[in-house]
């Protein structure tokens, strides 16, 4: 949410890191593509915001970012021109890895290295590095938390909600196989699941029925903290509180809710954005052969996956720089 | 006069049955929570957001146009009333001000189409794209909660008053003036004209151009009391609002019994046509049904719906 | 009396015509004013001149003494003028007091005064004689004649001192033309001025006090006196030429006796419509079908060419029994029907006077469904000249030609010649061929359907005017209320008789 | 005549000053990529999808119908050819499989539109939801891969003829295959007298109902080469391919000159509609343009273009 006025200022020094060591010192001359998914949502709208403030970061780098779109054929098309303009990296958020496999293959063939940032693509000939979430890991955070915590309140069969993001993409279906895989470990499983569709209003549409469904609720996992502003709307419209809720990626705005402990939102798993400031950090040595300065190989890894961390109100103050605003 | 209301009954009575069959449907197998007044205060609270554009799009498709801006438009009502400029007035400004954006865009998409003589088609979908264009430039793409001081407008969805929030009140005030112009005024009565047969209103003296912007612009006005509707159950401005809305809106026109092609229709049977559209939505969440069979079964339902709906309209034959 | 309305040198182009090139008119109050010409003289174009629809490129309109410039049609009405379009103008959606009012109504704050309006449409069609419409009856409902029953009350609502009417007699029948004189009469006798346009001269005689003549946009008379003139002097100053006002020669009684069926129907029946009409037309025979309007003879003949399934009967064609409800089975065998409503059931009216002439034929000018062009278009080409249309263009839009222009190109659709191994038409349906017809193309049609006839094809024809079924068609059937009462050869039967039997009982 | 030639060129003017217009903008502002001959192909690589399922959309919409599930069948044509059963059978049963899927929808639809005389918005909106159902069912949401021993199909894409990718043969073949129908056959001439005067076009003969349900299922053909052409590209078959395709479509018909009436319209028309479209993506994506100015320069740039091709269309009269 961009009405909090403190928070006007933030994004691009909360994720636009420089670090200290001399890979920071300008370089040769880099020209970086980007393509990624139609920013029409709080999360692609932030990866797109952080690549190109991390990207302005350098001299050295010129940043050539291609329409955002949700079809695969136009990000085809968007593809092919960057490598039709022979830049020297690309970085790439695929719609859907399998979809664009090719075309990223086509890149590396033609001697561009590929960043594969969120999405992989399933041939490891089409990307030089992946950067991505643990989208499965995700899940399991969530399904442990509310595991946990139902199990010590000793709730016998309790009623837990999933709601999905879009659920064709296939980073959903492994955060809900992430979470049912966490709650059997408890011997819980998921009452009912419905997919939203990243938006907030999608968001109250789905809640507000799942509400009326289920007269009694334990816990709800909500995939995604942009819609969740939706769903939590929905459940003070209908004046609902005997649950709990764990969000999903960590915005800045469900940290603050989180926080303040006034909802029913108590905890949310990370999913964060700033993994493409990541990636163009590491576009940027790639292009120039460097290696990462923390780590003694000469050259940048072949895959980082990061961490699914819960933010919970314990640890909420550590976390809140690093919120998204959505 | 006997006649006229039998026969808008029959026309009406193929929607009726299709909504009585679903509502049975729901009280066989969600026994104790379909029939709840708490689901349904939930039906009627999701129905009055596009219920209001329905109102409107109903006025636009008799008078022989059709307006795919709608979702879009009301997107950028909300982001523009959620501005941390426009709420430092207040709510009272807030909902004035999606009403104003709403209506003013509505007004230009009109004057392009009447007096710029453009097709409605495409003049609003090129509406669609530039106002989800605006509305996510103006709000930089993040979702614009209410404040706190403003939450007068979320108490619309959360104050209730003989057991119904605000904003369905709203919903069925929109439709009650929407039925009265479009029944009772000359306004209505020369819309179905402007549409039926656009020449003949013209050599009746009727000025078929401004009539043709007014319907548009009502179109926008509607989209900005759902914007209103939309900020109090979501308690935000998002350009990411109503997604294909314009899709759904239509489509319960038409099933409603108003003629793509202008000229007839009627507020009920649109108002009849979403409700079917939201019991649907429900029925399924209350049994948990996957998207992907929502998706088969609402296709087998809304062509059932149809079929049932030409038997009431041919039965008066 | 003095002149109300003036009309000097009105011109008028459309991209590729000029429409009306100086035209003069001069209409007095009171007066029944008759404008006379063939089809595309530019009647209408004169008449929309004056109800502001068009405005003029040259030319000075003065009424009442003033000059006047109309913007628009509310204009006209403001001034006194109001119009009876040629093309119904009304809205289907709406009642029939709500067309009345349409553009005036009766309202308090923009809310409609309903009862009001029903009460004041209620009158005036009384006062055209049909009282049993009712006014909340919505118009799409309504058959052609009542819906030009609709018009003339709105014309009449205006109050107006000129009342322009272009061909308002088209769609009705005999009965209700007489009714539609008496409140021309009753509207003169007020002093108001009726300019009145019709191709049945005999109509002329009746109602009209003066005639003005046009021809090619220009005027080739003014003010003649419309009872005094004899018919042939009019009709040189609308051709040019002297037509003959006469039916061509019909064969001897009889001499269709032997001649093997081309058509029979046997009992056909539509609940509500007919009932059990049973009637045979034989090669190289034309019968007429005479009625009122309503009694069922376009309900027979649509059913009969399988555009409605009967409820009973069968229909044989060449004595092969053909299959009910399928207008693709009646063309592939040989039938032809020209609808009487031509811009709703005939013409594509986005397209050329030469594709809707080959619209039906298209299969006869194609291999494998590949259409050769040169041949379609060489037939267009003949049909457009035999039928005299005017302009001789295959390939304007249709929609630009005049109203009887139009009716010729629909039939034209029916005579284009068949290629090889394609049958070519046995049987013509023709209900009111010659709606809309000036003087001149009516005797070339009619000898033309006489020709095609006497070529061996069997035609049944159905029209309002009497005399024309007499002139016209070898044998007689007369209906009344679905039914045949009376079937004689038409030498034997005069128009009094007719109209005897088919008033005789009648509701209307 | 040549009048009729003279008319013609006048009708599409407009749309090719607009398209010169926008390749003017391309060269000035991306000089050395615009006019590559790369990005040519890969221009006419992007719009032969949706290219294909426009001609079809042409032909509907001349018929005086509406096909909303264009995009959906596609999607369900793409997940049924890529099924691990079909896919055993070898690329041409693939093919087939897309083409045969895509028809039988469209007929199915076609069906219901003439035999049941119901809307066409309204079932071809039903289709679309149950079609993308289907395809979520079948495929499991998941995205299908086409497995190397059925390369074939991809290199629809990568194999180049004469510098063309082959799927735009295939699209410049339909595109072809398509304007002789409409214009020299009797089959396309019957479609303007369909769309223009259903019931003239009865009364002279024509069989209204089985032509109307031939036009869905040409539509539907239409969508099953798509799906072979998305499928090259993507090397997938998926559930959510072609989403919004039927806006797109159109939305490029009626840019085109087509009546949304009916009984008008040209195939050129619409192809220089979609073209116009794809030139502006393709520019936007040149120039790096962020989404929102692209929305609100795209709704200007629709305006401008339908603007001057009005002008093109008058200046005939
Ligand atoms: N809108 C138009 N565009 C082009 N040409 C037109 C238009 N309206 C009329 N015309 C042409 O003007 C001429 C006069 O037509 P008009 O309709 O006035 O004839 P009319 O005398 O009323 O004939 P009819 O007796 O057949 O009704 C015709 O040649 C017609 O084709
Ligand atoms: N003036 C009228 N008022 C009310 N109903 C009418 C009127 N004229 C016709 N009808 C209705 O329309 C039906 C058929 O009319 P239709 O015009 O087809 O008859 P028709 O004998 O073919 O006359 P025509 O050949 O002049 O059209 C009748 O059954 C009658 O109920
Ligand atoms: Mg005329
Ligand atoms: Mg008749």
């Amino acid at each position: 949410t961009s009405n909090e006025p403190e928070a006007a200022a933030a994004p691009t020094q909360q994720t636009a890191a420089v670090g200290g060591t001399d890979n920071d010192q300008p370089g040769t001359r880099v020209v970086m593509g980007f393509s990624a998914p139609a920013a029409d949502h709080g999360w692609i709208a932030a990866i797109a915001k952080n690549a190109e403030a991390q990207a302005k970061q350098y001299a050295d780098v010129e940043f050539k970012p291609v329409e955002p779109t949700n079809d695969i054929n136009q990000q085809i098309s968007a593809v092919e021109t960057l490598i039709q303009a022979k830049v020297d990296v690309l970085v790439l958020l695929p719609n859907d890895g399998e979809q664009l496999n090719q075309v990223a293959r086509k890149a590396m063939d033609a001697g561009i290295p590929v960043v594969n940032l969120d999405r992989v693509f399933p041939d490891k000939l089409s990307y030089r590095t992946w950067v991505g979430g643990d989208n499965y890991g995700m899940g399991v955070a969530a399904g442990h938390y509310i595991g946990k915590k139902l199990k010590d309140k000793g709730v016998a069969d309790p009623v837990i909600l999933e709601i999905q993001g879009i659920a064709t993409l296939p980073l959903t279906q492994d955060r809900s196989k992430g979470f049912a895989d966490a709650l059997k470990s408890y011997g819980f499983s998921v009452t009912a699941q419905q997919d939203a569709k990243f938006t907030v209003e999608s968001g109250t549409q789905v809640a507000g029925n799942l509400l009326q469904a289920h007269k009694k609720i334990d816990a709800i996992w909500n995939h995604d903290d942009d819609q969740g502003i939706g769903v939590l709307a929905a459940i003070k419209e209908a004046g609902r509180d005997e649950f709990f809720m764990v969000g999903g990626a960590g915005s800045a705005n469900a940290m603050r809710d989180i926080q303040s402990g006034s909802g029913v939102l108590e905890a949310t798993v990370t999913y964060s954005p700033t993994m493409a400031s990541s990636a163009v950090k590491l576009a940027r040595l790639i292009a120039q052969g460097k290696g990462m300065s923390d780590l003694v190989e000469n050259q940048v890894p072949q895959s980082i996956t990061l961490a699914s961390e819960t933010v919970t109100k314990e640890n909420v103050q550590a976390y809140l720089p690093l919120g998204f605003e959505s | 006069m006997t006649l006229l209301v039998r026969v808008r009954e029959a026309r009406h009575l193929g929607l009726v049955v299709a909504l009585l069959l679903l509502a049975a449907v729901g009280l066989i197998t969600s026994p104790d929570t379909f029939g709840t007044s708490s689901n349904l205060v939930s039906i009627l609270a999701l129905a009055s957001t596009i219920g209001v554009i329905t109102v409107g799009m109903t006025f636009v498709i008799i008078g022989g146009g059709i307006d795919l801006s709608v979702g879009a438009v009301m997107a950028l009502a909300s982001v523009w009333a959620t501005t941390l400029a426009t709420q430092s007035y207040g709510p009272v400004v807030m909902a004035v001000c999606a009403v104003l954006v709403g209506t003013g865009a509505g007004l230009v998409g009109g004057f392009l189409i009447s007096y710029g003589r453009m097709v409605p088609f495409i003049v609003t979908l090129a509406m669609l794209v530039a106002a989800r264009g605006l509305a996510q430039r103006m709000s930089d793409r993040k979702t614009q909660l209410i404040q706190p001081e403003n939450s007068a407008i979320v108490e619309l969805s959360t104050t209730r008053v003989l057991g119904l929030p605000l904003l369905v009140y709203i919903f069925a005030l929109v439709v009650v003036v929407g039925w009265l112009v479009l029944n009772r005024t000359t306004f209505g009565r020369r819309t179905y004209a402007v549409g039926g047969n656009p020449e003949a209103a013209r050599l009746a003296g009727i000025d078929v151009r401004r009539h043709t912007m007014m319907l548009y612009a009502l179109s926008g006005l509607c989209c900005g009391i759902a914007a209103i509707i939309i900020m109090a159950r979501t308690t935000t401005g998002s350009s990411t609002h109503g997604d294909l809305y314009e899709l759904d809106a239509i489509a319960a026109v038409i099933i409603g019994g108003t003629l793509l092609t202008g000229g007839r229709g009627t507020i009920i049977g649109s108002i009849l046509g979403l409700l079917i559209f939201t019991l649907i939505t429900n029925l399924f969440i209350l049994n948990g049904l996957n998207t992907s069979d929502q998706l088969i079964a609402k296709g087998l339902i809304i062509v059932i719906a149809v079929l049932l709906q030409r038997r009431g309209l041919e039965s008066r034959t | 009396m003095s002149e109300l309305l003036v009309m000097r040198g009105i011109v008028k182009q459309f991209p590729g015509v000029r429409a009306l090139d100086g035209v003069d008119l001069d209409v007095r109050a009171g007066e029944v004013h008759c404008l006379l010409g063939q089809n595309g003289a530019g009647k209408s174009t004169l008449i929309k001149i004056l109800a502001g629809v068009h405005q003029p490129d040259e030319g000075t309109i003065t009424l009442g003494g003033e000059q006047v410039r109309f913007s628009g049609p509310v204009a006209a009405i403001r001034s006194g003028i109001s119009t009876i379009y040629q093309e119904l103008d009304l809205v289907d959606g709406l009642t029939i007091a709500e067309n009345v009012f349409l553009g005036h109504e009766h309202a308090r704050l923009g809310f409609t005064r309903r009862g009001e309006m029903n009460r004041a449409a209620a009158e005036l069609l009384g006062r055209l004689g049909h009282g049993e419409l009712r006014p909340a009856t919505e118009v799409g409902r309504l058959p052609a004649a009542a819906k030009q029953v609709v018009s003339m009350a709105r014309a009449l609502s205006h109050r107006a001192r000129l009342i322009v009417m272009d061909e308002p007699s088209a769609a009705l029948a005999h009965d209700e033309v007489a009714n539609l004189f008496r409140v021309v009469r009753e509207l003169t006798g007020q002093g108001v001025a009726v300019v009145y346009i019709s191709h049945r001269l005999e109509e002329i005689r009746e109602i009209g006090d003066r005639v003005t003549v046009l021809k090619d946009g220009r005027t080739a008379a003014v003010g003649l006196p419309a009872r005094e003139t004899p018919t042939a002097t009019v009709v040189s100053l609308m051709t040019g030429r002297n037509v003959e006002y006469v039916f061509p020669p019909r064969p001897e009684p009889g001499s269709h006796d032997g001649r093997p069926e081309v058509l029979r129907a046997e009992g056909l029946t539509l609940p509500g419509r007919f009932a059990d009409v049973t009637l045979t037309v034989r090669e190289g025979e034309i019968v007429g079908l005479a009625g009122l309007v309503g009694s069922g003879r376009s309900e027979i003949v649509e059913t009969i060419y399988g555009a409605r399934r009967p409820s009973a009967g069968r229909v044989l064609l060449d004595r092969e029994p053909v299959r009910p409800g399928s207008t693709v089975r009646a063309v592939r065998l040989g039938m032809g029907l020209a609808p009487e409503e031509r811009k709703s059931q005939a013409l594509l009216m986005n397209e050329t006077v030469g594709r809707n002439i080959t619209i039906a034929g298209l299969g006869t000018f194609a291999r494998l469904g590949w259409i050769d062009r040169r041949r379609e278009r060489a037939e267009a080409a003949r049909l457009v000249k035999a039928l005299e249309l005017r302009p001789p263009d295959p390939d304007r839009p249709v929609r630009t030609l005049s109203g009887g222009n139009q009716q010729k190109a629909v039939l034209g659709r029916w005579l284009t010649r068949h290629g090889d191994g394609v049958r070519s038409r046995r049987l013509l349906l023709l209900d009111e061929p010659t709606r809309g017809v000036d003087v001149g193309a009516r005797a070339e049609l009619y000898a033309l359907i006489r020709r095609l006839a006497d070529e061996g094809i069997g035609v049944l024809l159905v029209s309002s005017e009497v005399p024309e079924v007499l002139g016209l068609a070898d044998r007689v059937l007369v209906l009344r209320d679905g039914t045949v009462i009376h079937e004689s050869d038409a030498r034997d039967l005069d128009e009094a008789r007719v109209l005897d039997m088919i008033m005789e009982g009648s509701a209307l």
